[in-house]
């Protein structure tokens, strides 16, 4: 089991393009992504709700070598400052095939 | 104002279906239609109405009178969206102002679709080049709004470009189903007709009762978050459709329309769009508060319009044509 | 027992593709049809068959045949929780046994939609009040139960208020769709009737083919769960039904309901609810077992009342309407 | 080649719809339709076709000549996994081999589907007999394919029993359906037809169009990623469907099919499945990479065979027939 | 990044309004809710298969301020104790718009 | 609250039953699942997004006491080797009824 740091991002739907983009540009190709979740925050409550869909959040995990965390984070932060939205880091130990 | 129009708009199976749908929310009821059904119910409802459209439009062909039509279309997808920006900059900062103005620029298929469904109630035809109408009014009004946020804005954040945003005013999801279902409509035209029309026409009420179901549950829920934005966005949300609505019941009657395309058209220019503008303004208007422009879209003008709006638009146009 | 009724019955599409999917889930198979599909076929059926009840109802009237019939629904409502609550505290707390009685006070949509498939294979005609019946014996079970848990229960933990126990019973999501359509047809009658035929008759069957499909396999994967808890709720499961179908066909001789709507109401008293009580049970009595009401009404009654049971009361309606 | 074969055949709604999609993903447009609703219409289809192949088949019972195309279909069946993999083994490791293998020989039910709208199109009958051909070749490719694996791959890793093969070959959920609703179709018959038709066979165009909708953008979507694997694969899933429809033609005019029985043959041989077969490799041959396989399937044998095919193989047939 | 403790609490989904309603309760207006889960525990087996929907499981993940925590917890434990499911605590770093 | 190892398991959807028997076999009854994910890997894209549908990922999250937490990611690498996925392992406090 390696160390990597678990990084999970939560957006509104419609970014997960631009926020995969911003991913392979760091190198990171490994990522697992939860979709039409709901939830609330500092600009109201986000439903999923609307006739055309695509209007709910999405969770964007991925669990990166410790070294590439910060470069990582500091590239999704505008991001969020731009569109809102939340990014969370933890450690944990990681086994891939 | 003439009763029998407003119970036979009353009297709609559609209509009944958003009433309940309104009457579930507020009794505090659990009742919901999960995504993905109602997207579902919507492409399938963009599908049919292209579809039937597209074969009208077969049979009538492009008479210059379905030209003229069409161009009056254009002129007020251009027209509504600039106007209504000004209006809404006395009081919103340049983004919200422009993302509410692109949505009262375009269109909402369900109203028309209603719209439909209410003229066919009073045995009043309605021309198959409406739906082309339509279309063409969809994506006008994005590509203003978000030129006007471009121009007028604050350049801040890195903005998608104007090639994505081509991509998201034209070929989003429900207007590429509903010109491709058009088009597909006027090739295969009566021969297609025969073998579609128990999908598109027959079944076609009552997936639309289904639809506004959900559409009164969300508009319901909806209603309550306007509040924090005070009244001038109510305001703007009852009283720019009716503006919208007299514009173009006197456009229609100058280019010559039947009465049956005059309420189409007038319900085109007075509804707002809640399912084409807010996918493309949450990409290329981030800025700007979906919480705000499909609120006042979803939860005040389209119940305004289903309920109020066609009768009331239909009896100034009984009037004005007899 | 007359075998072309047995013949009949199993002959009814609906009936097979339960079948099949019951065998689909013994062999293994991983058919399944993935939520939210399931619920939107059961908001479709409730949605149809009320808004044909209503429409029937609309040509009927509200006569005072109609009326006693609609009594002794109610009163059926009050007393089969009743009595099955003191007959399950012998076996289960107060908890599980509230809730399984009112499981077996309330309805099940589909048992009754599928007796009336059953009956327009024979050619038997029901009136559309009885589609009133089953929505007013959806939720009074609902209360009784809760107050039987309220009264003899230990107060152990913050119950949920009695106003929210009345949303969840009377506002519960398949109970308004159900009365909303059977009260929007009422209103629109003939001609709303014309149209919604097809979506809610014509495609009916197919539908409720495609719902009582995914039934099957349901009720055979819970089939298995049921063991733990011994033999009393399978008996419970079999024997209830028939004691209250037993009742319920004297009941309806008495106030001389014809052999259709005998079957009907027949099968209302017979059934378990699987929809709307769960729902409410979850909230109102969280410390009772899901995985015991549901399965007994799910895995064991449905079944056996689909398969045994409208062969069986149909032909003890004719023996004695005869 | 019958130019009106080829414009009757993209003048039918369903391959126009597929165009659509494809186009919606071509111009990057974010139409999509989100499962489990294309889940839905794929049950839905294959119920309905399973039902009415059942139907026709009561109608015309057992006879020798509907024997000998069954114990035809069971021969390509056989045939085709074996020879292809032999073929693909000159390029792809053996696990590959045989799952691309065991997708060749098994059958595309949407392909067989658009060929029965392609011939109604064209005013051809076809017996329901050639569904039970193909339910009767959904399985045995499997069966091949992973046989191959196990006996000339390497033994690596704990493989799945043979036991669980044979139900994820036979017990496959579309397998299940498609072969519950042939039986179904054949215990019921036009009784059961005339309960279901507006179901199974009214809206069933209409479906397929939005099916077909749905695979465009799909097929589309996976174009790009064929490429990775280098040529050997796009021309496998070319040439492969052609030699195998050339077989069938033949063998058909030996077996002394009609014509619209003969064009349903041949496009059983010549389509490749992407549902039950995946969904069986998934399990039984995990090395095997879906990225291959089925994009094989999926991107370019089902747009040749839908686009291409169809009226090749009915221009081919016409030839020998007349 | 400040320091939070990442809280995610799995309940049977008709829970979540009394779920949010005790977040709001404590000032918690940020969280994220992941439905239509399935799951195993110690009363059974969760499906999400009912005709009429709503018997799967929910999970809320909620990034708060260390010293929020505790007390969230405590007044989610009813909740637990009464209707089943699990809650769990752990560190993370927060980036936020 | 006591101290739990949090395991997260990332698999194709076909996986989650010969998963959740490994997990059993190790004791472990209470889990929780989320399905229909996409993601990204060594392995490609997968899409969820198959005619046929199961063409997802599944996320298995299980909290379990630390000392089982090992022999329980032994058992479940040779499911990761043969068929990709990932697994990942964090510190946790967990509160359950
Ligand atoms: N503290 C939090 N914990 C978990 N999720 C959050 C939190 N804050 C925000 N979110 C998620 O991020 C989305 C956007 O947040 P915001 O931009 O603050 O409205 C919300 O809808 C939530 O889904
Ligand atoms: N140890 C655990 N790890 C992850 N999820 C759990 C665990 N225990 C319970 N759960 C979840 O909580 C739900 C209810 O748990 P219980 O009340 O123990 O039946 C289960 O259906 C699971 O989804
Ligand atoms: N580094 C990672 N972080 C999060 N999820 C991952 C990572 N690597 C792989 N996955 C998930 O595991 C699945 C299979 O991975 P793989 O076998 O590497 O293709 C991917 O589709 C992702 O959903
Ligand atoms: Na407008
Ligand atoms: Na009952
Ligand atoms: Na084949």
């Amino acid at each position: 089991m390696q160390t990597v740091k678990r990084i999970e991002i939560i957006v509104d739907s419609p970014e997960l393009p631009e926020l995969t983009a911003t991913l392979r540009a760091h190198g990171v190709s490994g990522y697992t992504v939860f979709s039409s979740l709901t939830g609330s925050g500092d600009r109201g409550s986000r439903a999923n709700d609307e006739p055309g869909g695509g209007s709910g959040n999405i969770c964007l995990l991925t669990a990166v070598p410790p070294e590439k965390a910060t470069s990582l984070v500091e590239a999704i932060r505008p991001i969020l400052k731009r569109r809102g939205g939340i990014c969370l880091v933890s450690d944990a130990q990681s086994v891939v095939h | 104002m003439d009763l029998t129009l407003i119970t036979s708009n009353l009297l709609n199976p559609p209509v009944l279906f958003f009433f309940l749908g309104m009457i579930a929310c507020f009794v505090g009821s659990d009742l919901e239609i999960p995504q993905p059904i109602p997207k579902f119910l919507s492409l399938y409802l963009l599908l049919a109405i292209g579809f039937k459209g597209g074969v009208e439009l077969h049979k009538s062909g492009l008479t210059t009178e379905v030209l003229i039509a069409l161009g009056a279309a254009m002129l007020m997808a251009v027209i509504v969206p600039l106007w209504t920006f000004f209006v809404l900059r006395k009081k919103f900062d340049v983004n919200n102002a422009a993302a509410v103005a692109a949505t009262y620029g375009s269109v909402s298929a369900v109203t028309f679709i209603a719209a439909g469904s209410f003229l066919s109630q009073l045995g009043i035809p309605s021309g198959g080049h409406m739906v082309a109408a339509m279309a063409l009014m969809e994506s006008p009004a994005i590509i203003i709004g978000v030129a006007l946020a471009r121009k007028l804005g604050n350049p801040g954040g890195a903005k998608s470009s104007w090639s994505h945003l081509m991509r998201d005013a034209f070929a989003n999801g429900s207007v590429i189903v509903l010109c491709g279902a058009l088009v597909i409509g006027a090739i295969t035209g009566a021969k297609g007709e025969k073998a579609l029309s128990p999908f598109t026409s027959d079944i076609f009420r009552g997936m639309l009762c289904l639809f506004l179901l959900d559409m009164g549950i969300l508009s319901a829920k909806r209603l309550g978050g306007i509040r924090q934005f005070g009244w001038f966005p109510v305001g703007f949300a009852v009283l720019v459709p009716l503006v919208n609505a007299t514009a173009a019941v006197f456009l229609a009657r100058l280019i010559g329309l039947s009465a049956g395309d005059a309420l189409m058209f007038t319900v085109l220019c007075a509804s707002a769009s809640y399912i084409a503008v807010p996918a493309a303004m949450r990409l290329a208007i981030p800025e700007a508060n979906p919480g705000l422009y499909v609120t006042m879209s979803l939860a005040i003008t389209f119940p305004f319009n289903i309920i109020v709006g066609l009768p009331l638009y239909m009896a100034a146009i009984n009037r004005i044509w007899s």
